[in-house]
């Protein structure tokens, strides 16, 4: 067992690193803006990733991308939250759609839409999840009815980032009502004219995610994807890749979490307070074993295996960190962090309450536990 | 013993709850606007101003305890009435037992509302905490829906009108914060009991939103469903809120024996309402947080309600000394009182 | 609301406790001792509380009790775990066998077996669990089968407290095993001829409780409580008379856990450390929540309630409390804890080490959330 | 990155487990008569003595991950070997990196059986804070049944023997602690990392007790049926157990990790030390009090085998530094290396 990087990947570290501290010079520290700045922000750093040539840093040479493995998008992504990068605009598309188009798409599908990625002018968002799904995503009830050359599509999507900002959808819809849930479902690449998109305002003002309602939508039979009646394979495709892009990534914002708060309590001049040392002392051994176990996932993988149930431990483990970091931070703040103007308060606040989600978003915590007692324990389905 | 609520105290909080829930809402409609008056608000000033004062200083034999039965009900319904405020600093006033002159008729019976500026920053709120100077008090809640302020320094409690006030950005905009800063008082008594008495009634309010927000989860439990099962009926949600009722009980109970204690000038008075100030702000930032949790994404969304029994219970904690210093105020005194040289 | 004693029960409360200290002015402190020893003193102690005239506190006059309340048997619990005193060797005969022969016995059972009680000279002990039952203490399994005459008992029970010093058995075995589960048992009054009883070595050394083993054991029709088939209902008095006299005996234990761990951080000179004061102050909390919630289930019982769902928040508050206390007086050892031949180390690991049962007996930790969850916040029921 | 377990380890592993297996009721058996070798004692302390010894002091070249997957594997069928303790001497020996002489040949080869003597009574075992006198050390494991000692104090490491020994009375009568006394050395080597490798050594055996105590209580939760159910089938059952395997997976991978960044000298494996000990201490005493609450009324008895487990997690927790004091050490390096002046 060996924690360090051969030679090939650091070299393209290095390259990844030297382009991304060229690239940020002019980027201020995005948990300082607005959402409408940090939104801008995003944009701006799509155009550069695309510029740069990394928007398809792991899809295969033939389609216009580096042809690196699926790590290296791990990787790239790990460099840029250390830095604290934005958060590409595109990113669906980049690390989602393409890698999915690639494996499912027909030669048609690929040449429409692979280009447009790269070139970011054509812009993704994610339709899987429902207002009544939540954990069973399978349960979906978005309909697709088959009409002439093609499908009517009636539903409802939440939980979409970018939505405003896309083009075009993968979207989940079920395609035969008859069949078992997993069975029924239709994987399509839809356009987006006749959306209606709704904001939805987060408990900590911001609104990153949509809600999109679909009513009598027509999407061409061009636009399946993998085959109708196929759709949960293809999702489960994507929700890979979703995942392998992010996987180094969650190390990462949980050491910013700890570190943010012991900067402050340094600041506040609190910080040896012997409470506080135990404190950090509990976190800073989750939020390392979320990074070393994060490596020794991406071995497996890269070993030529598969990321096993143990992730679910490390989502577990960082959800705790970051939401223990940032109530703890709320909570040394001098007003008991309630008085928003104060100095750095506003943006603790919202921290702390984004991170109540991390429990609940990709995967809950009692989803979480329920894959370790299955999976792990080979205990008995207890949902 | 008869550690029961009297027949008068269902009936307060039977009341109360009533009043409660037509000024239910107001939480919310303050997210998008500024602070009203909830519907109940007048009612609540005018005919219950008389609840926990004691009867040397105007009152007619209310205990506390009946004063926080009301308060509790509001807390549960988040209803955003400026009553909490007003009888805390009531009681801030009333501590001194040696106080023969009773308070003005006007702020018994609500025409003039007055709030409670105890907190300094940087300091927990504390008679013994608050430094002499400046004299800028923080987390005053409805400064500027008041008619003055009772302020808290260390060489005691007095009526002021505030010579400057400050709004400040609160995380629950249903409760407007300020700073106020006041002149130096000309004539102060003897804070006593006060600040025990006042904290209790913020305690109170705790123990309401707790409540408030288990029950809600509850309620999500009992209808949401996920996997062909009603949510509540797995062990990983429902056992969870247990936890949650458990400490808002357990909050509570500390909140009416402490109030019970200090009314009667027990010995241990003191440590009682640290205890349930810390037990009462645990009880409602963790209850709230486990709400958003059996809410499911829904829950980190401003349309649904669970934040805002978070935004409450976070503005109250940090009101009249945070929790955390509470909880560490009932760790020292404990420790104290079991040293060999201290008198057991 | 007053959690003031009122004058009789304050005149009754100094009256135990004039007889209290007078009586126990010889008595070591039990948690120094032996078991062995700790049996000698429980020995000693229920024949005082017999000739002090104490064993039927709360049995009418003319069962040849005191009369009074059920209450006054708790506030005399109270007042003796105040002092430390040892538990009386026939707790169970003075405080189940008693009253529930008084509640559901034939005169003739009456008369048999209550004034052995009152004497200190017929000891008791309770036959409910089972090895298999564990929870779910109605599946008992232990069969009763129609003889002439009676019924013979074939089956095993656990958690026997004082099996080896009784001589009669508060019995449960199933009569009918046709019938539903809670309707097929029948509630005997043992004797204990016949009975094979074997210690139970608990994790810390101590044996106090028995596994009884039952082959043909022949238990006369006059010894059936209460009814054929009617034993569930029985037990459920039993149950209750059970709860009723521990009602105010929780908060002394958790007071007395934290005070112990107070006491040693003093002795220590840790005390100061502010991870300690913050956890004493949790603890703190906890244990005077048990005890305030107990006054105020004992007022609902005095106004003519029932002790409602609520008891199990006091219970899972108690055990948490003494299990945290404990560990962390274990921990607050010079080496850790684990040299027993330390300065009081070995009763800090005993008590640390019963105190995980505290999540077990008397209902599970499970149940009782089980029981706030469906009965407090009318959750469907999990189990 | 080639963070796998090699082919060499995955064998170690499976070797050693086989011998686990055969040396298993070792623990049981110490409950009611001394100490005796397990039946894989001899071998282990012969077969796998160049395990984790780098090539400077002797060695072939083994990481020590190596050793520390035999260890882990020992500990998860709580195997009371002297091989643990002998591990963690040689490792105590191994940390001077200029150190150019071998080890004795009979240390290697398992002949000369030694066990580390580092906790000084009132104070974690740590050089920096054990104190120049006395020469007192505790919490040694088999300090009978080895044949020397390998001291820690301020100045460095040596190896002794003992001018006295006196048996102490252990929570885990298989893991014999005694308290040994030391003459003055007469010649010590610096001490480098080798703390840090010995105090991966427990560490590494406290995951295997977390491990074993984790697969215990999966194991009840299978089999075991209550209210006409399996036991693991509840959430409430079912969730603590996954945490606690989520601990002990937490604590697998700060020890592997910290043995990586000590074998190649990274700045940062201080810290990782500290982790590893702090999560593995914690993962295996959680581990064994869920085991226990798992197997309800028989966890609590003699007879089942969760306490086994607690007792070892205690034992272990407790020697070269209490857990604790790990977890405080982490915290304080932490804070250390975010303070202004701190290079970053």
């Amino acid at each position: 067992m060996d924690f360090a990087d051969s030679d090939v990947d650091l070299a393209f570290r290095r390259t990844v690193g030297g382009w991304l501290d060229e690239a940020l010079r002019d980027v201020p520290d995005q948990e300082e803006l607005s959402q409408d700045e940090r939104e801008h922000w995003s944009r701006v750093w799509q155009d550069r990733l695309c510029a740069g040539g990394w928007a398809g840093l792991s899809w295969p040479v033939e389609h216009g991308g580096r042809g690196l493995d699926a790590l290296a998008q791990a990787v790239f992504n790990e460099e840029a939250a250390v830095r604290g990068a934005p958060y590409p605009l595109n990113g669906v598309g980049m690390m989602l759609a393409g890698p999915t188009i690639i494996a499912h798409g027909t030669d048609e599908q690929q040449a429409r839409h692979l280009p447009g990625i790269l070139h970011g002018e054509e812009y993704w968002c994610q339709g899987f999840s429902e207002p009544g799904s939540g954990s069973d995503l399978a349960s979906l009830r978005t309909t697709a009815t088959r009409v002439d050359g093609g499908w009517r599509i009636n539903g409802a999507k939440i939980w979409t980032s970018n939505a405003h900002n896309a083009s075009r959808c993968l979207l989940l819809a079920r395609t035969d009502a008859e069949a078992p849930k997993h069975r029924g479902i239709t994987y399509f690449l839809a356009p987006m004219d006749g959306f209606t998109i709704r904001p939805l305002e987060m408990i900590n003002g911001d609104t990153e995610f949509n809600e999109m309602f679909l009513d009598d939508v027509f999407v061409s039979d061009d636009d399946v994807l993998g085959g109708v009646g196929n759709g949960w394979r293809v999702a489960l495709t994507t929700l890979a890749f979703e995942r392998g892009s992010m996987a180094l990534n969650l190390w990462v914002w949980a050491r910013q979490a700890v570190d943010r708060v012991v900067d402050l309590a340094v600041e506040r001049g609190v910080a040896d307070d012997s409470a506080f040392v135990d404190a950090v002392g509990a976190l800073q051994c989750d939020a390392e074993a979320v990074r070393i176990g994060s490596m020794r996932m991406v071995g497996e993988t890269r070993a030529g295996g598969v990321p096993g149930p143990e992730t679910s431990a490390l989502k577990s483990l960082w959800a705790g960190v970051v939401q223990n970091a940032n109530r703890l931070a709320v909570q040394l703040d001098e007003a008991g962090g309630v008085l928003l103007d104060g100095d750095g308060a506003a943006a603790r606040m919202r921290r702390y309450l984004r991170a109540r989600a991390h429990t609940i978003e990709g995967g809950t915590e009692e989803v979480q536990k329920s894959i370790l007692a299955e999976r792990v324990l080979d205990l008995p389905r207890s949902r | 013993m008869r550690a029961t609520f009297t027949q008068e105290q269902q009936e307060i909080a039977e009341a109360v709850g009533s009043l409660a829930e037509s000024g239910k809402g107001t939480a919310r409609a303050a997210l998008s606007g500024p602070w009203q008056a909830p519907a109940g608000d007048a009612a609540l000033l005018r005919d219950f101003g008389l609840l926990g004062v004691p009867e040397a200083v105007g009152g007619i034999g209310s205990s506390l305890i009946d004063l926080l039965v009301a308060v509790e009900a509001l807390g549960e319904h988040l209803v955003a009435s400026r009553f909490p405020a007003h009888a805390a600093a009531v009681q801030l006033m009333c501590g001194d037992r040696a106080r023969s002159v009773p308070l003005p008729a006007d702020v018994l019976d609500g025409r003039r509302v007055l709030t409670a500026a105890v907190d300094a920053p940087g300091a927990a709120g504390w008679a013994d905490r608050v430094p002499v100077d400046p004299l800028v008090r923080t987390l005053v809640p409805y400064a500027t829906q008041a008619d003055a302020v009772v302020a808290l320094g260390p060489a005691g409690v007095w009526l002021a009108d505030p010579i400057g006030v400050t709004a400040r950005e609160s995380v629950d905009p249903s409760v407007p914060l300020s700073d106020v800063a006041l002149s130096a008082a000309e004539q102060v008594t003897q804070p006593g009991a006060g600040v025990h008495r006042a904290a209790l009634v913020v305690a109170a309010e705790l123990c309401g939103v707790a409540q408030g927000a288990v029950e809600l989860a509850a309620e999500q439990a009992r209808t949401r469903r996920q996997f062909g099962r009603v949510i509540g009926s797995f062990q990983g949600v429902a056992f969870p809120l247990a936890e949650a009722a458990t400490a808002r009980k357990a909050a509570w109970d500390l909140t009416l024996y402490a109030a019970w204690a200090v009314d009667n000038a027990r010995p241990d008075a003191e440590i009682q309402v640290h205890a349930a100030k810390a037990a009462a702000g645990r009880a409602a930032i963790f209850a709230a947080e486990r709400c958003i949790q059996v809410h499911g994404g829904m829950g980190i969304t401003m349309e649904a309600d669970p934040h805002l029994f978070l935004r409450r219970a976070f503005v109250l904690d940090a009101r009249f000394g945070r929790g955390s210093w509470h909880r560490r105020r009932v760790g020292a005194l404990r420790i104290a009182a079991r040293r060999p040289t201290a008198p057991r």
